[in-house]
């Protein structure tokens, strides 16, 4: 197991799992449109979610767009 | 009669820049923001909420708006890039309104943060549009640093204080080569039409019309205001005298005793 | 979206009255008269001119709007109410803009002949719009003297400095029974949008359209100016706050660093 | 003849010169529309006119709308 | 360094008259009135109330003060006429601070029955010092009545708001023959001044000290400031400009770089 | 009656600050620093003129007042550092009045230098006193960086224009851990008098007094003005209120009609 | 028995019962110094206090100064 | 001869000249109180000028305290 925080909360995810799985385990709608991902304060693009593998402790950030400013 | 103005590159037909922020529901914002006539809307990028119902997106689309994602919340350059790296991302635009704020009671920009997160998105390809205080210096720099244009504030956020120094916002305008949107504080329609006249080439307002009570019917009042501003600036007002001037003839008055 | 109002036992649509002195030419001031929308405006009572071409009442009716005479140049309650006769006689209306001046270098009504010629009038049968002071009592006394309205300054005629004391005006819109319509002072557009924001029911000027360097856009420009102000105060405004109130959400926020 | 100022010019009318007289003189359009005629002070309505003589010194104002307010 | 005026053909060293109005009690009127270094203040004229304690003249002549006593709670002309000519027989002096109020609210005067009033105590021999509204025509009319000075509102009484209308002030101080003192309105010292480097030659006020937390401290301050904005007006301040003016030489700067 | 302060760790009785620039001569700089009070003048820093005839050095040694070197003229932090080493050398202080321009027509400090050079000098031991905008954010991190005072504008330096953005200052008092003294801007007394009220520790003028008619009665005048704000300020000032207050009892009122 | 008003409240004094009894009446001080009257809205000099004799129903107002203005 | 620029006019000093030689001709009072130099925007402290020895090309700038802020 890999355990990472995903939007600020603690997640153990199976060993091996890359950032679509973080993705999608925030609850992001499918495919992830008007979604953005950083991990560690990195934005990672869409195209290269599937082919990052997660690290232990790393902290993930994912985003939408929402009311604002 | 309004007509339109350029901005990063692109033209509008609306001078009414809106913000989403405080509407109570997205059925709300959606009738605010057709009232408006605004071209352009500003969202915030948060966590993504498995809870959240509807889309502000489609919303947004649906009023043939665009959206400029912001980087509301950030306290530090680092953190704004990176915000509005994620707004590229997510959003598919590399305009950004640029956001970084110095004390959390106020909302009011820090400058040394702010100056340094515009000069390193400009050299990352974005279309910045800082908001800023309204320090003619400080506006000054933003312009100098690339910023596609000017946002100074009138008064802090939310607070419908209106312009708080027109003297200050004179002198941005006066000296500014790019656009100056007026952003933060306009509480009523008369600030967006004063703030046309001073010489803004558009507006930017959230709060005015989200909180008010009829949001639809403030917007509309809004999108009004700022034409009626602009068309007085380009009327061209008379001055100002310090006695009256009569309205009627002084020639041909009667002796009536 | 305006709604009209009641003057005088009738109803109006438009919220701005116009007053005609000042423009350069009749035709300038048709275009302007059109492009406000007005349905009322001023006249003066003068000396028949046998040289004078144009007729101002052709003018006015070809733009669909309604001859008010007024009182310009009487210096006492016997000869306004003289001239209020002889316009009625003129022009067949017994309405009349009653204006009794208390001096030439700043046009600012006497209070005591005003109030004098008001009462005499109302009388007499006329509809009485008296042009006064923002002095809160003198409007008081003129309508409990039977005015159909009150029409308080926001600064001399002709001056364009706007509303001098919004307090006052504050005062006089609380207290009335009858319309209140700003009458003089306003220079450019936010000056209107102010005046029915402050809650007045409709505003009347002259100069500020007259005068303009483009007579019939600022003209435009008061109508929208005067629709934005109504429109707005019906739609809520936000309370003025001393401390932001921020408009993007503090939940969801990412940490980045 | 009868002395009168009509819109304060001296003028000299025939005598029994009544005060339809004095408003052509003054300039007002045919049938006077639009205009209201004051004798010392006092209205004196259109239908008046015809059977009003002038007297010796009388003051005669004939007015109409202009530009105004 | 401030120079006395002429009232009433008296002459008084200090530009500051007090009124005697909302003290918690007669010791801290006392000191207050000492501090302030006023030679003049008001007192009303009411039922005599056997309970009472201490006598307010007693401790005005113990303070080196005349008393003047108003008219205040009239509403009419012919009240105050007979309450100026009770207080003159009561305390031997023909000067009188004529109120007479138009609604009980704001407490702002009734223009024509301060116009009547004015009219008759003059005819009666008085030194009449009126309370007024800021309107420049009415302060003419009641110079004109004969009254020695005109003292115009700056505001409410005892509301503290200042000065709301400067042009006002302004028009009255240029067009007045007699000595002008701001009464009612001053809430803190800068109105004061305000009041004074505006060309009042005087400034009269009750609550700003009488209602302070430290009513002898504010007088004192009162004090000050009156001086200070009749020595600034004296000393011909430097005008307004909208751009910088170096105050350090341009001249001889290094280079260092 | 008013009360000294620390600054820079040392006590001082006066809370104005003379800036010695303007004059038309060394005497009236003499007569007007004396009339002041101050005990501390800010100079400048030039190339010595073999042609200068007196020493403004003797000149306040003799007024009592002590110099405060300035930084005028400087564009960057690195030639406000080195100028503000120069004075260090020449007058043996190490405090400096610091000054950072960003714009020559405003003569507006630059933030983002103006906080570099704050912080070197800090570093360097100097007793820093920032001359600065009027954004409470800048404020607060210059004396995040150790400064000994913040000394915020009213408005231009030599514009006379008072202070321009009442909101900011008070801001930027209710935040300061240090001193806060109201540099450049001030026209006249009031505007003095106002600035001790908004709660500032001191203020720094030159040119309203050096540029006025008579520089030793204006002195004089912003002398007092200065006392009276401050002695204001502490005595506590009553509320402003929308309607009046009455400063005559409401009770005992006779019945005459 | 003299009935009247004195500063608003029903006094009934002696018949034949003159002004100064009522200003006594009212609580003035002895002389009345400071103290004016007034009988139905005309002021009375002091002078004539003692001569003045008062009549059923009469208001008299006795007024001296207080903080005020 | 040292050529160099003080107070930004070009001036020959003999070579080998030091720095209090060109304090002198910058017209600064004897013992320089209240002056302070920069060389190439560099302070110099009153206690080296005498051992300080002028280059070639440098510029000196020599100032004091005037009426200013």
């Amino acid at each position: 197991m890999t355990a990472v925080r995903i939007n600020g909360e603690a997640r153990d995810l199976p060993a091996g799992a890359t950032l679509d799985e973080a993705v999608r385990e925030a609850g992001a709608p499918q495919g992830g449109r008007g979604v953005a991902v950083a991990v560690d304060g990195e934005v990672v693009p869409r195209g290269d979610w599937s082919g990052t593998p997660l690290r232990e402790g790393q902290r993930v950030e994912v985003l939408h767009a929402v009311q604002g400013g | 009669m309004t007509v339109g103005f350029e901005l990063g590159g692109r033209s509008f037909d609306s001078r009414l820049i809106m913000g989403t922020g405080g509407f109570r529901n997205l059925e709300l914002m959606a009738e605010a923001v057709t009232a408006s006539g605004a071209e352009l809307a500003t969202v915030a990028m948060r966590r993504v909420d498995p809870a959240a119902r509807g889309s502000i997106l489609e919303v947004l689309e649906g009023a043939g708006c665009e959206v400029l994602p912001n980087t509301a919340g950030c306290f530090t350059a680092r953190d704004a890039v990176t915000t509005a790296r994620l707004g590229r991302e997510a959003l598919g635009t590399d305009w950004v309104k640029l956001e970084v704020i110095g004390d959390d009671r106020t909302l009011l920009p820090d400058p040394a943060e702010l100056l340094e997160a515009a000069e390193t998105l400009v050299a990352d390809g974005f279309t910045v549009l800082p908001y800023t205080s309204d320090d003619p210096v400080l506006a000054r720099r933003l312009e100098d640093a690339g910023c596609a244009a000017v946002m100074p504030l009138g008064s802090p956020i939310g607070s419908g204080m209106g312009i708080n120094n027109l003297y200050n916002l004179r002198l941005i305008v006066e000296a500014a080569g790019v656009p100056v949107i007026l952003d933060a504080g306009i509480g009523t329609a008369s600030d967006a039409t004063l703030a046309m006249e001073m010489g803004c080439d558009g507006v930017l307002l959230a709060s005015a019309v989200s909180r008010a009570e009829d949001p639809a019917a403030m917007a509309h009042a809004m999108r009004l205001a700022v034409e009626a501003g602009y068309e007085a600036r380009r009327a061209g007002r008379i001055p100002k005298r310090l006695l009256a001037r009569a309205s009627s003839p002084e020639a041909g008055v009667p002796e009536l005793t």
